[in-house]
């Protein structure tokens, strides 16, 4: 399986397909741009990444650190908090995609529209199925992958990564230290 | 209608199958029955276009497409993204909701081809005049979406063809609207899939009715028998027949065959999908394997010796995975022939010599009674035993794995396969074996692997166990009565509400969940049905004291009782029953009055379903049977690839607003209920959503507070935190549940909730109310 | 059958539309009528099964995937590329059979619903018991497909419903089998795609019967009208009315309006697609503008001061690109709402003002004769005329022309759009111009262009042409006296075929070449037959002397003739001819008795369709039809995307072993005819394998020799030599043609080639011939 | 558009795609590795593609040059017998993929199966699917696309090429002589 085929390699058919964030320095780059960001959390950041720790414990400081404002899709809220991180909203996926699709929302937290979303943690077919909803109802909205699996819907997605690389990745690239918030 | 005048004498035709005497007028049955006939008896696909576009203002679709393109013609591909249209002027939006009608048109084209199977059958076994009667005593209203839809009261199984005939016609009218060049706004296809669904219900009542009727299947039965369940219920020391499908004639032959020659408690009769339950309907000392998710699992265990297969949800290659164990097969339906040959027309004898001699892998045998002789037949001289690989081998085998990860890349159920082999390559299968409790059975993973290891293979060797379950068989309808009871208390949001677990087993963390919610609800006193596939994976679960929740709770339609109305085909009891409220306890007419009865059912029938493995364009279909009626339908994470959802805006004020029955005003009710259609991420969150779905604008304030109380508990539990939106659910001060009463007011009046007035309300426009 | 006696009182009912009386048993009709049964009336799904699979072992589907992944259900995508299987079990060739089936079941029933909606329509017009007369005094065989496939004589409009009727549910059906885990072999998929397109041209013939009787449509007439056609014919100086689409009463109504009000001459009333044919057939007044891809076009134009729509091949966007020009659009039809609001039941006059002042795009009228007169009230009051840009403002427009090449891609027609577009910024309008005769007129190119460039619009900016060409209207079926005349001739092989040019307009190279083809085979004295957009695109070429086709040839159905059928369901006269001849001329018994009359046309009657634009899945449907009885059909190299032809190997001789019905004995034939269904590359190839198609085993030597000649003949002019498998088709040395005899026995002899027997052949087996 | 992107880009939907071969060399060495060759020749051959010949002018060259075989689709025979190469079969290029697919087949010229095509000259959509139908179906046979249009279905494919830009490409691949035979 080569990094750029879909995380399950069935599910092609976009005429056009993610940007790979291949280096740190891009990802960061894409941080730095967001006016407005917005991190999207599923349930499956709940899983032991690399063997050091949780994927949504790198999510939770990147969040905490640079203030990013968090919607906890499933029942991921509560890990969220448990991290210090309290999230603008609850809120099903769906629901959530059909907001970020609707140009007079005012985003999570009613300040202002999301011109960037960020997302993990979702299952694979519904981060596929959500970004493709986003890419068709959101066209100005730029998507950002982190999940270690590339998604070719998003405007921007990591390629498939072993969970080792996907750490090293994330860490560099948000800024993380090293062992923790 | 006045001077009908229809008799019809001897009817013998030369040929075998000669095309059944079908009289159709208007009212069908002896007309002795009078309720005067509402506005839309019949209704063609737009009839009804009114009710579906204002449901359909409120919850717009949100397209999720599972492709760019379009293929559907030679213009094609096409590719719709970045607003472009196809050569036919298509857009993407449009284009996905085509291709959810032609979902729902394939899945309400599988029931009504199933009814009309069932009926045409029954007509010639039990004859025309035989008499409908799905519910014995109990039941007076036989046929709620006949009725409503129809303005029909059909008596006898020669009823139900002009009711399929008309089903039949409008399926081919929204079939035809998917052509390349005709309708084209999304919309107006959204409200095609609304009528499909529609459609889709009656057909299964017909098929369900028919088959109660004739086979007398338990008819409303709150004390349907618990049946067997699950793989170690088998007695491998019998010859074990398997029948898998929806169609039930073959497998009740077999049964009826062995009763009529002293066989009974001799041969296994097994099954695995709705035909399973069906089977157990019909005698109760067939045994159910479980659900779709079961078919090569079953097959490779080596255990059946002959597989009789009819139609839908059977796996393509039963046929070559059966004969890699020598078990020959019977296939039975016109619409599942697996290329054998016609052998319908032969003599037994040299069938059953065939199949037991493996001269051909099986047959096609287009006549149940003739599969039941062949297949007990057959099955009594048994084949040699085979056997799956010992755990030890599947170490052995694991050690071929190199780790490519193909096999997760294929696997819907995005299990981690690869840690699974390579726990198994190092000795403990006990990975591989966890996993199986949430594999859905593809074979995907076997497929993909480059080392041609049989994953799923290895992970059910890995798996020892091989439990008993017991299900409650499929009762059929709610009774009159029970809605008499219960109607009330439903109306009025005193039960919060009735959830239905239904569908296929497309689930991504194993039906446990299925199990789990549906105890959560009943402890909560819904009212909770299942059917189909989703009732087998219920019963697969046990609580702390070793009961399945078939064992623990009634069988009642009542608060806290499960009620498995039946298989697939049953599902149209669970609609019913809403209609049933209408009728019954409210006193609306049915009779061909579509739209007044769904506005009652929208906004006063706190009942939701829930398909949370559904799969099939059959269970879209379902799923539109129910948004028609104003019924949220609650999915899977799965269900997203469904490519659309119907959500509602809950921060738009605007589109909540309704005009009260009694006063004419406009008011606002808050998002009650708040989607008809939406994809849930894990079953915590289902829970809270669903919760919150059975809200109703006309919940009296009782009611309106113990639903409350669920959906803050629910949603506490799945988030940590009191409900965002719980300032939109509260009309008045007494629709807070007491025991919380002064910590919501805090939060309420910290969002500057004021009290508003509790409406009648109704979403038709003035003109339809009389 | 025996005694059965309905009678049928006065019916009235309460509701304004109310489901039809509909009696069906076995035989329909007066009974007066009688023929032995066949033995197969009212097939089932699997009744010629047996016929199909003979076929279908000969002419072996090549699988040529649109796409590897299936997306039909939730546990997809699935990919069934390298010899992997779906969730379900299924493989890619059972998948693109199953889709096939899905487009022929598609198509199907939309000409199915299209026949009811006229049956219905034209019951409540004329009556039910108006008599069906397709014929007048020259056709007493009215509906072949419907006496050979349910064994029944109709005699009045009411009769068609229970053909419907049984239409519906084979469809409903087949629709069934395409349901996730059912049928898995392939070629039982294919077994019902043939199925699917026997129910279509039974469903194609009664909505051509019924409204030939009804609208009183040129009665298989030889002299039926030349009318106008093409943009040239429009008086733009009168109101225009601009109808589109393939079901006549709303354009009828039109007509009928403009009659009872003596507005005749007044309103120019034009059309695209069928609905422009069926109108001609109506009254000569009408004028047809050419097929599917003129409608962005003739709508750009301004012309048109009201569009009315009713079905099928409609361009999605049709209300955008009207609106545009503030053009208002009457939609008729439910299967086409456009999202319109429903007005049917407001009056005439507000519809009017709203569409008139503009304040609404649009209305969906469901009642013809509403329609009739909005839309010639509103035409009336005509819109200020708007004007496509001058040529100079296409050098201008074409100057922002990137060359990204982007709508070179999208071009379904492949035409080089970037040297058109560079050609045009440099002065020279000309390229595209010429790049607009094989337009298809989708639009994709102006979609796809980054700089916003309406390619399409400029194309046709830079082309003045505004011709006048002349087709003879749809004269409908063939008479039986024509038929008495050359159905010898045909069968003995004399006439060289029956070659019919049909279907849609997505040409490669434009329909300038189906002209060509048709001129080519008139000339060589095949019987050539039209319909639909082909037998309109044949209109719009002259040969050198000036002369349409239609001028040129005589529209009798005899060597050389060029009959125009009329629209699309009109193809049903063209196989109806057919299978005619088995009855007429050879006496078979056509009821209920298709393998025996299939085997004969497949074995007997040169017959070759040929869909050179087949676009859409009515098209698949009707190419399936034919299929079934045997009769081949090439399409154009866009047809390659239907997913599979149906070949045969001339190189494998056991293929071609028949049993001769005089003697029993297994005998070669050689490949004839040896393909069921092909693409074509060119128009030349085509030419050759249309001509190599016309043979049949049957052919005497006579007639072998005139088709060898003519095969001969096209296979030079395509390949520069002699036929690679010239010996394959010459049984005895009577077969060859005299003057070539010496030069082609060289040859033969050179390859080793033997006399053999000429056989009576058959497909069927033993047990079925009688 | 891409070199890669399918020359009509819609025609998407295949899980593996073409190697694409971007220099001389690589065409050279299928060629040279090909042991039973077949060309494959449309009448879309038949247009000028740079501004000196026709396409089929250099597909002739080469087949001349190398000896290979040539199977002339659609009404392409003539062209190439007046180029001095008398094809093996003029056949449909539909009864050719259906041939191909079946391992019985002894080849164009009765001298065995083929082991490598090398395709050109259909309309894009025909060798497409063609193409599709051959990777389905001839599953052990090298599909090599000398369109100057990338071709996902092939096993190799020549990318998105300019005529001036294909002919160098092909030129320098088949070894064929500036200036012609
Ligand atoms: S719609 Fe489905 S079958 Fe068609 S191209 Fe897309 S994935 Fe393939
Ligand atoms: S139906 Fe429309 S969008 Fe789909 S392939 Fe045909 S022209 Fe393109
Ligand atoms: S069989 Fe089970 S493990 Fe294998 S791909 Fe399917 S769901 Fe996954
Ligand atoms: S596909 Fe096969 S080799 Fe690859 S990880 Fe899975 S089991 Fe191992
Ligand atoms: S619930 Fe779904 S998977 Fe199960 S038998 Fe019914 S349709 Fe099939
Ligand atoms: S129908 Fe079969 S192949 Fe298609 S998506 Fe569903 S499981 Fe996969
Ligand atoms: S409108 Fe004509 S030129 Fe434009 S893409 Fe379509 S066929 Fe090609
Ligand atoms: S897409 Fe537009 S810019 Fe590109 S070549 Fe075509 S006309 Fe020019």
């Amino acid at each position: 399986m080569s990094r750029i085929t879909p995380g399950q390699p069935a599910m092609l058919g976009g005429t056009r397909t993610a940007t790979v964030i291949e280096k740190p320095a891009v990802l960061a780059a894409l941080v730095k741009r967001a006016k407005r960001p917005l991190l999207v959390v599923g349930h499956r950041a709940l899983v032991v990444g690399s063997d050091r720790e949780y994927v949504i414990d790198l999510l939770a400081r990147w969040a905490q650190k640079d203030s990013v404002p968090v919607a906890a899709t499933g029942d991921t809220g509560p890990a969220l908090r448990a991290r210090g991180v309290e999230p603008a909203r609850c809120i099903s996926a769906m629901n959530l995609g059909q907001r970020l699709a609707d140009p007079q929302w005012a985003g999570i937290d009613r300040a202002g529209p999301h011109d960037v979303i960020f997302i993990a943690g979702l299952s694979y077919a519904l981060e596929w199925t959500l970004l493709s909803g986003l890419r068709h109802g959101a066209a100005s909205l730029v998507t950002v992958s982190l999940s270690p699996a590339y998604e070719p819907h998003a405007s921007f997605s990591l390629p498939n990564l072993s969970w080792t690389d996907w750490r090293s990745l994330v860490t560099e690239a948000f800024a993380l230290e090293e062992g923790g918030a | 209608m006045k001077g009908i005048d229809i008799r019809i004498g001897e009817i013998a035709s030369p040929l075998g199958r000669v095309r059944d005497l079908r009289v159709g007028i208007g009212r069908i049955g002896s007309g002795t029955w009078e309720e005067p006939a509402g506005p839309t008896p019949y209704p063609s696909m737009t009839a009804l276009r009114d009710w579906d576009r204002r449901l359909l203002g409120r919850y717009r679709p949100f397209y999720m497409p599972l492709c760019d393109l379009c293929c559907l013609c030679t213009y094609g591909k096409c590719d719709l993204s970045g607003g472009k249209r196809g050569a036919c002027g298509i857009t993407l939006a449009a284009q996905q909701s085509r291709v959810v009608l032609l979902a729902a048109c394939i899945g309400a084209a599988t029931h009504t081809s199933h009814a009309r199977e069932l009926v045409e059958y029954l007509v010639e076994r039990n004859g025309r005049t035989f008499p409908l009667d799905p519910g014995g005593l109990q039941v007076d209203l036989h046929m709620p979406h006949v009725e409503l839809v129809c303005g029909e009261r059909p008596e006898t199984l020669a009823d139900l063809e002009t009711i399929l005939d008309y089903c039949n016609a409008q399926l081919i009218d929204l079939l035809a609207a998917t052509h390349t060049g005709q309708e084209g706004d999304p919309i107006d296809f959204e409200s095609k899939v609304l009528h499909a669904g529609m459609i889709d219900h009656v057909s299964m009542e017909v098929a369900d009715v028919a088959q109660i009727s004739a086979f007398d299947f338990p008819k409303a039965d709150q004390g349907a028998l618990l049946v067997p369940l699950g793989l170690g219920t088998v007695d491998t020391e019998r010859p074990v027949i398997l029948v898998i499908g929806h169609n039930v004639p073959p497998a009740a032959a077999i049964l009826d065959y062995l009763a009529d020659h002293g066989l009974e408690g001799t041969v296994e009769v097994t099954g695995i999908c709705c035909t399973a339950i069906d089977m157990t309907r019909r005698s109760p000392s067939a045994k159910i394997i479980g659900p779709i998710s079961w078919q090569l699992r079953y097959i490779r265990s080596g255990i059946p010796d002959l597989v009789v297969v009819d139609e839908q949800c059977v796996r393509t290659d039963l046929l070559d995975e059966a004969a890699r164990l020598g078990i020959p097969v019977i296939a039975t339906s016109e619409k599942n022939c697996l290329g054998l040959a016609d052998r319908t027309d032969e003599l037994s004898d040299a069938l059953i010599e065939d199949l037991v001699s493996g001269r051909v892998p099986g047959v096609l045998i287009l006549d149940p009674e003739k599969v039941g002789e062949v297949a007990v037949r057959v099955a009594v001289r048994r084949r040699p035993e085979r056997a799956v690989p010992p755990v030890a081998d599947v170490i052995a085998l694991a050690a071929a794995c190199g780790a490519c990860g193909a096999c997760k890349g294929a696997c819907p159920s995005e299990k981690d396969l690869v840690g699974g082999m390579q726990a198994a390559r190092s000795g403990d299968t006990s990975v591989l074996a966890r996993m199986l409790r949430s594999c859905v059975g593809c074979g995907r993973c076997e497929d993909a692997c480059p080392q041609g290891i049989e994953v799923h293979r290895l992970m059910v060797a890995s798996c020892d166990e091989c439990e008993r379950f017991a299900i409650r068989t499929g009762r059929g309808p709610v009774q009159d009565i029970e809605i008499r009871e219960i109607g009330g208390p439903i109306v009025l949001g005193e039960i919060p509400g009735v959830v239905a677990f239904v569908g296929c087993a497309n689930y991504l963390e194993g039906g446990s969940e299925v199990a789990e919610m549906v105890t959560e609800f009943a402890k909560r006193r819904f009212v909770v049905c299942t059917s189909g596939c989703s009732a087998m994976a219920v019963a697969m679960h046990r609580d702390e004291e070793g009961l399945t929740p078939y064992e623990r709770f009634s069988g009642r339609f009542e608060a806290g009782g499960v009620v498995n109305v039946g298989s697939c085909v049953a599902n149209s009891h669970i609609s019913g029953a809403a209609i049933k409220i209408a009728s019954i306890f409210a006193k609306r007419s049915l009779s061909g009055n579509y739209a007044e009865v769904a506005d009652y059912v929208y906004n006063r029938v706190g009942a939701v379903g829930v398909a949370w493995g559904a799969m099939s364009q059959k269970a879209a279909a379902i799923a539109a049977g129910f948004w028609r009626l104003g019924i949220p339908v609650v999915v899977g994470p799965h269900g997203a690839k469904y490519r659309r959802m119907l959500l509602g805006r809950s921060d738009v004020d605007e589109d909540w607003m309704v005009r009260d029955r009694r006063s004419g005003e406009e008011v606002y009710v808050g998002p009650v209920p708040e989607h008809l259609f939406i994809a849930a991420e894990t079953k915590e969150e289902a829970m809270a959503i669903i919760a919150k779905l059975a809200m109703r604008p006309n919940d009296t304030s009782r009611g309106r507070s113990i639903k409350l109380s669920h959906y803050i508990d629910l949603y506490d539990r799945c988030y940590g935190r009191m409900p965002d939106d719980l300032h939109r659910f509260v009309r008045t001060k007494a629709d807070l549940p007491l025991m919380q009463k002064e910590e919501l007011l805090k939060v309420l009046e910290a969002r500057g909730w004021v009290e508003r007035a509790i409406p009648d309300p109704t979403l038709l426009p003035e003109e339809a109310l009389r």
